[in-house]
């Protein structure tokens, strides 16, 4: 490719948006516009002669670099593919205390692991991992929370009580954390 | 004093900025001496290290005064008397060379860096993605067993037994827990009683803790919020502006 | 270029980060690892031999596409991309005792530093180049950091091994960190 092609490539490649013509001339004093739009086309052919997964596109403001659009959909399901959502550490155990001592409140969670816990409990809940299953009595009757059959589809548990170590850590769990 | 510097004091600012810190400028004043790291004629350069500080203006920052202070303890020891057939004799500049060596090494490495970094930025990335119009089902969970139960030893280490509990009388520890105060409030804004106690403190630790909030609440440092009797007490950072 | 260099040009195009070799294998449920790299070599060896003005880089993990160092000047004069900030000594040095002996706590760096380092570890846990990666036992339980992977993508590392060993440096250090 031409000097001017290979600047344009790389101009085109790290710009956050598409570029126009006049933008693009700007790159090089000496490149006149006509030089500039026979360039581009020069990088146009090189991509699809010589077979590349990418093309050059111009797109309402300007020129861009575009992958082309067979390509779109195997990487879009790969990178999910390959990239399973883990739980946070934080997630993690909010899980595992639910798990053990539900029904639980919010209050006691947050005494048990000393930090606010709404937004751990938003997520939990969205991906289907706990629900709210009664109200405890008293003040504001908080919600209480427990774990859904698809927590236990997760560890391919048929019930809680197959849960490892479930009575030790009931009870540990179930011990009033110290009073600070 | 005045946080924001008026005129007089620009330029010291700008000097500062020459050096990372005490032992750079100790090492510089070492290369500009030509003197053997090893052998470090520690009152000239004590000398020396004293009279740049005070013409730049560095006797204002803290880390400053305390190498100059060492170099002066070292230069005390190196005037008390000793006798050649004395073998426990330990060369008081010890330590220093041995710091100097260690810094020297690390700005060895920050050189390495430097290139790396130099490197890097020297190419860019692609910037530019389009909006996609694919539907893609939402990432699969990766769960599993083992991950949760050490989920669970992690609460428990915290939850322990109050049985297990031994109380050991201890004698306060204020400056330790000033240093993690100021240590979590440098990650955080804020934070709570329970961000710098940690779960299941002994009492002396948690008198230290409290202690140290209240030294900082009094030195401006922070801020000490409770919204309603038995709340959560709030640690906010105050921030130097503020406190001016 | 052959469909599987295609697709890995495609799916590299639409990264912005360094794409480690498992993920771009999980592509094509057909393509070997090594049927990969062979197709990597052949991506490269295309942008070297046919002049482009972008090039295949290993980095951070992974594989980049990143423009040629060239034309940075002139892109950076078109205003097309800006090049980061470099970082300031005192990140440096900083980053250089993380990289180097990670796990380590606040007090550790400065009595290397010489300095306190309270802001400088903020702005470096902000920038995503350092994370706490644990907290020390004893006294307050001081908090440990350890350099990202980020930290390895902006120094154009593969992995921290490509940092010189401690006994390759002209002056030597004291073998074992002290004990916290």
């Amino acid at each position: 490719m031409s000097p001017l092609a290979k600047l344009l490539e790389a101009a085109l490649f790290s710009s956050a948006r598409p570029v126009p013509v006049e933008e693009l001339a700007a790159l090089d004093p000496e490149a006149s516009p006509a030089a500039v739009r026979a360039a581009l086309d020069e990088l146009r052919e090189a991509y699809d002669v010589n077979g590349h997964g990418i093309e050059l596109t111009e797109l309402g403001e300007g020129f861009q670099i575009l992958t082309r659009p067979e390509y779109t959909e195997a990487i879009e399901r790969a990178q999910l593919a390959v990239r399973p959502h883990r739980l946070s550490a934080a997630s993690l155990e909010t899980l595992a205390i639910i798990a053990y001592r539900q029904p639980i409140g919010r209050a006691e969670i947050e005494e048990i692991r000393g930090v606010n816990v709404g937004g751990v409990l938003k997520s939990l809940h969205e991906r289907g991992l706990i629900d709210v299953v009664g109200r405890a009595e008293g003040l504001g009757r908080p919600l209480l929370y427990g774990t859904t059959p698809l927590f236990l589809e997760q560890f391919a548990l048929r019930h809680l009580e197959e849960l490892p170590r479930a009575d030790e850590l009931a009870v540990a769990l179930r011990a009033e954390p110290r009073a600070v | 004093m005045t946080l924001l510097g008026s005129e007089p004091e620009t330029p010291f600012v700008v000097e500062l900025g020459q050096f990372s810190g005490p032992l750079d400028l100790l090492l510089s004043l070492i290369r500009d001496e030509r003197v053997d790291i090893y052998d470090i004629p520690i009152a000239r350069i004590a000398d020396q290290f004293l009279a740049r500080i005070r013409t730049m203006g560095l006797d204002q920052a803290a880390d400053y005064l305390e190498m100059a202070a060492r170099l002066l303890r070292i230069k005390a020891q190196m005037l008390l008397p000793r006798h050649d057939t004395d073998d426990a004799w330990e060369d008081p500049r010890a330590e220093l060379v041995r710091r100097l060596l260690e810094y020297q090494q690390m700005r060895e490495v920050v050189d390495v860096l430097e290139r790396y970094a130099e490197d890097r930025r020297s190419r860019f990335a692609r910037q530019y993605f389009p909006p996609s119009n694919v539907e893609t089902p939402p990432a699969p969970l990766a769960l599993s067993l083992a991950e949760l139960l050490s989920a669970v030893d992690r609460v428990l280490r915290v939850v322990r037994d109050p049985a297990m509990h031994d109380v050991i009388p201890r004698a306060l520890d204020v400056d330790g827990a000033i240093a993690t105060i100021r240590g979590v409030l440098e990650l955080r804004e804020r934070a709570r009683w329970r961000d710098v106690v940690r779960q299941g403190a002994e009492r002396w630790e948690i008198l230290s803790s409290l202690l140290a909030l209240l030294e900082l609440a009094r030195r401006g440092e922070l801020k000490l919020a409770q919204p309603s009797p038995f709340a959560n007490v709030w640690i906010r950072r105050e921030s130097p502006g503020q406190a001016a």
